[in-house]
């Protein structure tokens, strides 16, 4: 169908709430629905997955506009949407995934519409504003608005007021007020105080410290990542931040900015939405030079998942997605956002920081391998199945960047070769 | 000509923690509201008696006020803020919301 | 049989004709034996919205290659994309694995992997506009797990099907780089990368090998390198062992005999990985047992079993392995009177490792000390000034030892004198070890015919009833001061030396209170204030006798407001640090104010 | 020894109507009751901001009151009497009901 017309069998997603509503409302669909959650309900839940019953069900379901309703960020019954949407996905996948779909409609707005309000809100006195300090300002500004001003002191009072000795803070309040503030007050003002960019060790601190981490984040042990995620999966709104996260910030190479649909706002807006749960990510010092985000979490103990463990902590740690929309929010740039081409000739990468050129001939186990951006920078031997013991002549790798490959390399040859006959 | 002074009502200033005098050291900036101006049209009967019963000495050796003040009759929310030192402080009833004579 | 991947990604164009290969997937052998046999089983594939049946993808069941048996157009596309709102669609199905051809019965409990494919609303891109990273790699990152002790067998290929079928004219090889020794082998001419001998994770847990591919055109060159990493796979083949053998250790009660209190600890190395993740299935496949038919051992003692990660270094390279922690703990207070010593074993038991030695006896020498309720001094003797004020702290008293004991609970009591002066008494926090003895009638200090008061002090253990006693003189001394009017009840409220140290106030040791002159800017602890006795207040704790009365010490015990700037103390209790003079009026505000505003307090026009 | 003043509080006076000094000649008697004390337990953070503001000449030339006063929050109810001419009279917000520090 021509781009612009929906494509047959769509239909205007509503949300959950209303879904389930219109679900209420047909008794073939309430019927299945009842079905379906007791499937899930029941102890093991694929078993009952694959009982004819739970299949008709998930069938006619299908059809109903509960399968693809949404919800959104900050509505009104958001818990009570989310609750629907993941009794209906989590019925549909019949495992854990590492990455969940976000049950979040899409955040349209962008970065640039926070840049034109933020002049606009802030009402700034241009004498006030210090030229360094980006997160000073960002207070400031904060201050200078009642409702900020509320949320923020709401959030710090609660955050800082040591209960005894034992127990510096209560974090179960803490974090409440820290997800209302983030919930309630525009991003135009919480974006200034969680992304402001920083060249001094003032600034940078200060903006670490914009969530009272000592109560909201830091703690006496630091869990097992995988713990901690599953412990966000067992509450829906957790789950649904995550899985939000995942969606908006997951760097993907099918984009320039490495991010999906090169939407920054979105990934930034997704991180502010994990604030106020156990897995609340943080800046994890003052450093000026480089932005590294992590939860309160270790890979250590991992036993035989470390692999995902550290896959799961690299998507804070190791962002490129993250780290462009935090550095692009600071210097007040958006990508400017070229027509959808579907055939993207050229993936540029991401520049990756050329690490010191390893030893020659012996990978050091801890190879500076950036696995997101693909590029290893070693030199070792090669090794050949014919058992030829490998050989101790230097292998020397020659990198060329991407773009230089494309473009002049191979100019000549644009159509595309019909293949011999497929196997 | 005699200073005539506006009635009481709500004003506003912009000015930093440090500025405040309260001890903290802070570049942050709050707006400080606060009230300003004279309770003239509000005198009632009571302070004009107040005052005769004093000048009359039937009242004596007492701290007692026979004019009304123009004195915030609510507050604004607690502010909080990051000290130089990087600890955070929530002050209350720190900035007046609505003015009055009382 | 086992997957080396939990997941695996590739993208689909439309329009790609039926037959393209998609995906090459390995199976790797538990037992040598074993043929892999590869199912989509129930042909179900799962896009964000819903499962719908597959008619588009198959696998070929001996060789696990995954091809387009039927070509998805645009139609399809859509219908596949129908609720998802990202530019770019993924669809999911799962590839089951069997050592016999299948039975559709079997997927539920057959191994699988899932397989994630993007699929792109576009035609396939000419090999001449690909990228050489897209020409040899796709996003999906080559990490790949083996398990230990298992045979040999290949786990990956290095060229992507599709590319191999669609790009014939463009030569694309590979490498695998790595340091010697490495287990690994790279076939060329299909492109297979086996893994040759049964690994052995004690040894080595991770290999990180670089995948080089190499596009010649004509006479052009283009190389990339990315990440090739093996991580292997822990199984329970490692005993438990004890480092530098000691399997015994001393456990004495004396002062501390507290339940919970932490007798002794060994310690039990095992080369394993024990996973925190998810804890509790760890902590039972590790136990720690008492053993003993002494059911007096068994009800005073228990054993406490934590475990973390340490790292072994058998050739140079990092190895995770677990340190566990086995800690004889008292599961009950002890009472004063129990005595006796014993040997108490803990068996230690890898339940899940298939062996010899699985388990290790640990011995604690356990020895409990009786330990004795008395006072040291034979009497006490304390001076109390005539003019101090009720709640003023006179000393502690306790018995030998006192500070040291822990879940003994000692209580002091003053028996009544003979004489009718009964100016002090005692009172003990709760979890304080000692008496505090204050001026509770300051009206016998200022009889004449009081002047040296004898107690008896009496010390009970709570859980023995065993007690002891002790003499205590009071003396009195001082003259009497004239009484000053006009002055508060506390010294809390003075806000300047003058006036505070005319006065007296409660808790005045010698009938003034005393100033405390702070020093340093800002918000500091050591603040201005008017203290009924610079020792006890303010020092940061509500102690017993100043909880009495919040007009004692207000600086320690106010939990009301603090205007002005300050610092609360722990538990929301006192002023910790304050700004220039802090005051205080008991049960209303506390103030921290500078004083060196000292303009007049004008109520009109202030010119 | 300092003048200690006791804190803000509710006191009455019984007096006559021309004692009132309100201009009315009666000799009947009414209970005037007035508000009298400190209110220094009363200081908030906007008075001590206020003051420190004010001593840094933040604030200059406005009539501002830095310190709570203690003033009645309600008023008894009006007062009615004969006058010496046997008119009647009466007189509203005349007394104290309530005091507080504002």
């Amino acid at each position: 169908s021509p781009p612009g017309l929906a494509p047959p069998g769509w239909r205007v997603p509503v949300d959950c709430v209303r879904a389930n509503e219109l679900c209420a409302g047909e008794p073939g669909c309430s019927s299945r629905y009842r079905t379906l959650r007791q499937c899930l309900a029941g102890r093991d839940r694929n078993t009952m997955l694959a009982n004819k019953e739970c299949q008709a069900a998930r069938e006619v379901l299908q059809g109903s506009a509960l399968y693809d309703c949404r919800c959104k960020r900050g509505m009104r019954k958001e818990l009570q949407c989310l609750q629907i949407y993941w009794s209906i996905h989590l019925g549909l996948a019949e495992g854990e995934e590492f990455y969940e779909a976000s049950p979040y409609e899409p955040a349209t707005s962008r970065l640039s519409d926070i840049f034109r309000l933020a002049s606009i809100f802030s009402g700034m006195d241009p004498a006030t504003t210090s030229r360094s300090n980006q997160c000073l300002d960002a207070a400031k500004a904060c201050n200078l608005n009642d409702n900020c001003k509320r949320l923020r002191s709401g959030y710090i009072s609660t955050c800082s007021r040591e209960l005894s000795a034992a127990e510096p803070c209560s974090r179960r309040k803490c974090h409440k007020a820290l997800r209302q503030f983030f919930d309630r007050v525009p991003s135009e003002f919480s974006f200034r105080l969680l992304f402001c960019s920083c060249k001094d060790p003032a600034c940078a601190e200060r903006r670490r410290q914009t969530i009272v981490p000592s109560c909201s984040y830091e703690d006496k042990e630091r869990p097992n990542c995988l713990d901690l995620r599953d412990a966000c999966r067992a509450d829906h709104l957790c789950r649904s931040r995550l899985a939000d996260f995942h969606t908006n910030c997951q760097a993907t190479f099918q984009s320039p900015t490495s991010c999906p649909g090169d939407n920054f706002q979105a990934c930034l807006g997704s991180y502010a939405g994990l604030i106020g749960f156990d897995i609340t990510p943080n800046y994890v010092d003052a450093s000026t030079t480089s932005i590294t985000i992590s939860p309160w979490c270790s890979c250590k103990g991992s036993g035989n998942m470390e692999e995902e463990c550290e896959k799961f902590l690299r998507d804070f740690t190791e962002n490129p997605c993250l780290r462009n929309a935090i550095q692009a929010f600071g210097n007040g740039t958006d990508v400017s956002v070229a027509p959808k081409n579907p055939n993207p000739a050229v993936t540029a990468f991401p520049k990756a920081e050329k690490g010191p050129a390893l030893p020659d001939d012996v990978i050091d186990s801890n190879t500076n391998t950036n696995a997101y951006d693909g590029s290893a920078i070693s030199t070792c031997t090669s090794l050949q199945e014919q058992g030829l013991k490998p050989n101790k002549s230097k292998e020397q790798s020659l990198c060329f960047s991407e773009a230089q490959l494309t473009t002049d390399v191979m100019p000549d040859q644009k159509t595309f070769m019909n293949p011999k006959g497929g196997s | 000509a005699r200073a005539r002074h506006k009635p009481c009502e709500l004003r506003e200033l912009e000015v930093s923690v440090s500025e405040l005098g309260l001890g903290y050291e802070s570049d942050e900036t709050v707006l400080f509201r606060y009230c300003s101006g004279t309770c003239e049209a509000a005198v009632r009967s009571y302070d004009l008696s107040l005052k005769s019963m004093r000048s009359r000495r039937k009242i004596r050796k007492e701290k007692i006020r026979a004019r009304p003040c123009c004195r915030p009759l609510a507050y604004d929310d607690d502010v909080s803020f990051l000290d130089a030192y990087n600890r955070y402080y929530t002050v209350n009833e720190l900035s007046a919301k609505e003015c009055g004579c009382v | 049989l086992y997957f080396p991947r939990k997941e695996y990604l590739e993208n689909v164009y439309i329009d790609e004709p039926a037959g393209t290969p998609l995906l090459h997937i390995h199976a790797l052998k538990d037992s040598r034996e074993e043929g892999a046999h590869f199912h989509l089983c129930q042909n179900r594939i799962i896009s964000r919205a819903r499962s719908h049946e597959n008619n588009w993808f198959q696998i070929k069941e001996n060789t696990g290659l995954l091809y387009l048996s039927k070509s998805l157009d645009r139609e399809d596309f859509n219908m596949l994309s129908v609720g998802n709102w990202m530019p770019l669609s993924k669809v999911m199905l799962y590839v089951f694995l069997s050592s016999h051809p299948f039975q559709e019965k079997e997927c539920d409990s057959a191994t699988r992997t899932a397989v994630f494919l993007s699929l792109i609303n576009a035609t396939a891109p000419a090999c001449s506009s690909l990228t050489a990273r897209q020409l040899c790699f796709t996003e999906m990152d080559l990490s790949f797990h083996i398990k230990e002790n298992k045979p040999p067998g290949t786990f990956h290929q290095l060229q992507l099907p599709s590319v191999h079928h669609l790009c014939q004219n463009l030569s694309i090889s590979y490498k695998l780089l790595a340091a010697e020794g490495v287990p690994f082998r790279y076939n060329e001419s299909n492109t297979s990368v086996r893994v040759t001998q049964h690994l052995d994770r004690e040894e080595r847990e991770r290999y990180e090998l670089i995948a080089k591919c190499t596009v010649r055109e004509g006479l052009r060159e283009m190389q990339v390198e990315v990440p090739f990493l093996v991580n292997v796979l822990d199984e329970d083949d490692s005993p438990p062992f004890l480092p530098n053998g000691t399997d015994s250790a001393d456990a004495v009660v004396e002062f501390n005999r507290k339940e919970g209190t932490v007798l002794s600890t060994l310690t039990v190395y095992d080369a394993d990985t024990t996973p925190i993740y998810p804890l509790e299935s760890s902590r039972r496949k590790y136990t720690g047992t008492i053993i003993t038919d002494d059911p007096w051992i068994s009800e005073m003692f228990r054993v406490e079993h934590i475990f973390d990660e340490i790292h072994f270094s058998p050739n140079g390279s990092q190895v995770r392995g677990t340190r566990h922690e086995y800690k004889l703990v008292l599961n009950k207070s002890i009472s004063v009177t129990e005595h006796r010593s014993f040997q108490l074993d803990v068996l230690v038991n890898d339940t899940e490792f298939q062996g010899p030695e699985r388990s290790v006896m640990l011995h604690f020498n356990v020895s409990i000390l009786p330990v004795s309720i008395q006072f040291s001094n034979i009497t006490y003797q304390f001076t109390v000034n005539r003019n101090a004020e009720r709640f003023a702290q006179i000393g502690k008293i306790c018995i030998e030892n006192c500070m040291k004991f822990r879940g003994v609970n000692i209580t002091y009591k003053l028996l009544s004198p003979n004489a009718s002066c009964y100016p002090v008494s005692i009172l003990q926090g709760r979890e304080d070890k000692y008496g505090s003895l204050y001026v509770n009638d300051s009206s016998a200090l200022r009889r004449p015919e009081c002047k040296e008061i004898q107690y008896t002090v009496q010390a009970t253990d709570k859980q023995s009833r065993k007690h002891t006693k002790t003499l205590l003189t009071v003396v009195l001394e001082g003259t009497l001061l004239k009484k000053e009017e006009d002055c508060p009840d506390s010294c809390a409220i003075s806000k300047h030396r003058a006036e505070c140290e005319e006065c007296g106030g409660l808790g005045v040791l010698t009938g003034r209170c005393q100033w405390r002159q702070g020093s340093g800017k800002g918000i500091t602890t050591n603040y201005s204030t008017c203290t009924p006795s610079i020792k006890t207040c303010p020092d940061g704790i509500c102690d017993v006798v100043e909880g009495r009365d919040p007009a004692v010490c207000p600086q320690d015990c106010t939990s009301g407001n603090i205007i002005g700037g300050h610092g609360k103390g722990i538990g929301n209790l006192g002023i910790k640090s304050g700004h220039g003079i802090c005051y205080c009026f008991p049960r209303q505000n506390c103030y921290c104010e500078k004083d060196d505003v000292k303009e007049q307090l004008c109520d009109d026009v202030c010119k």
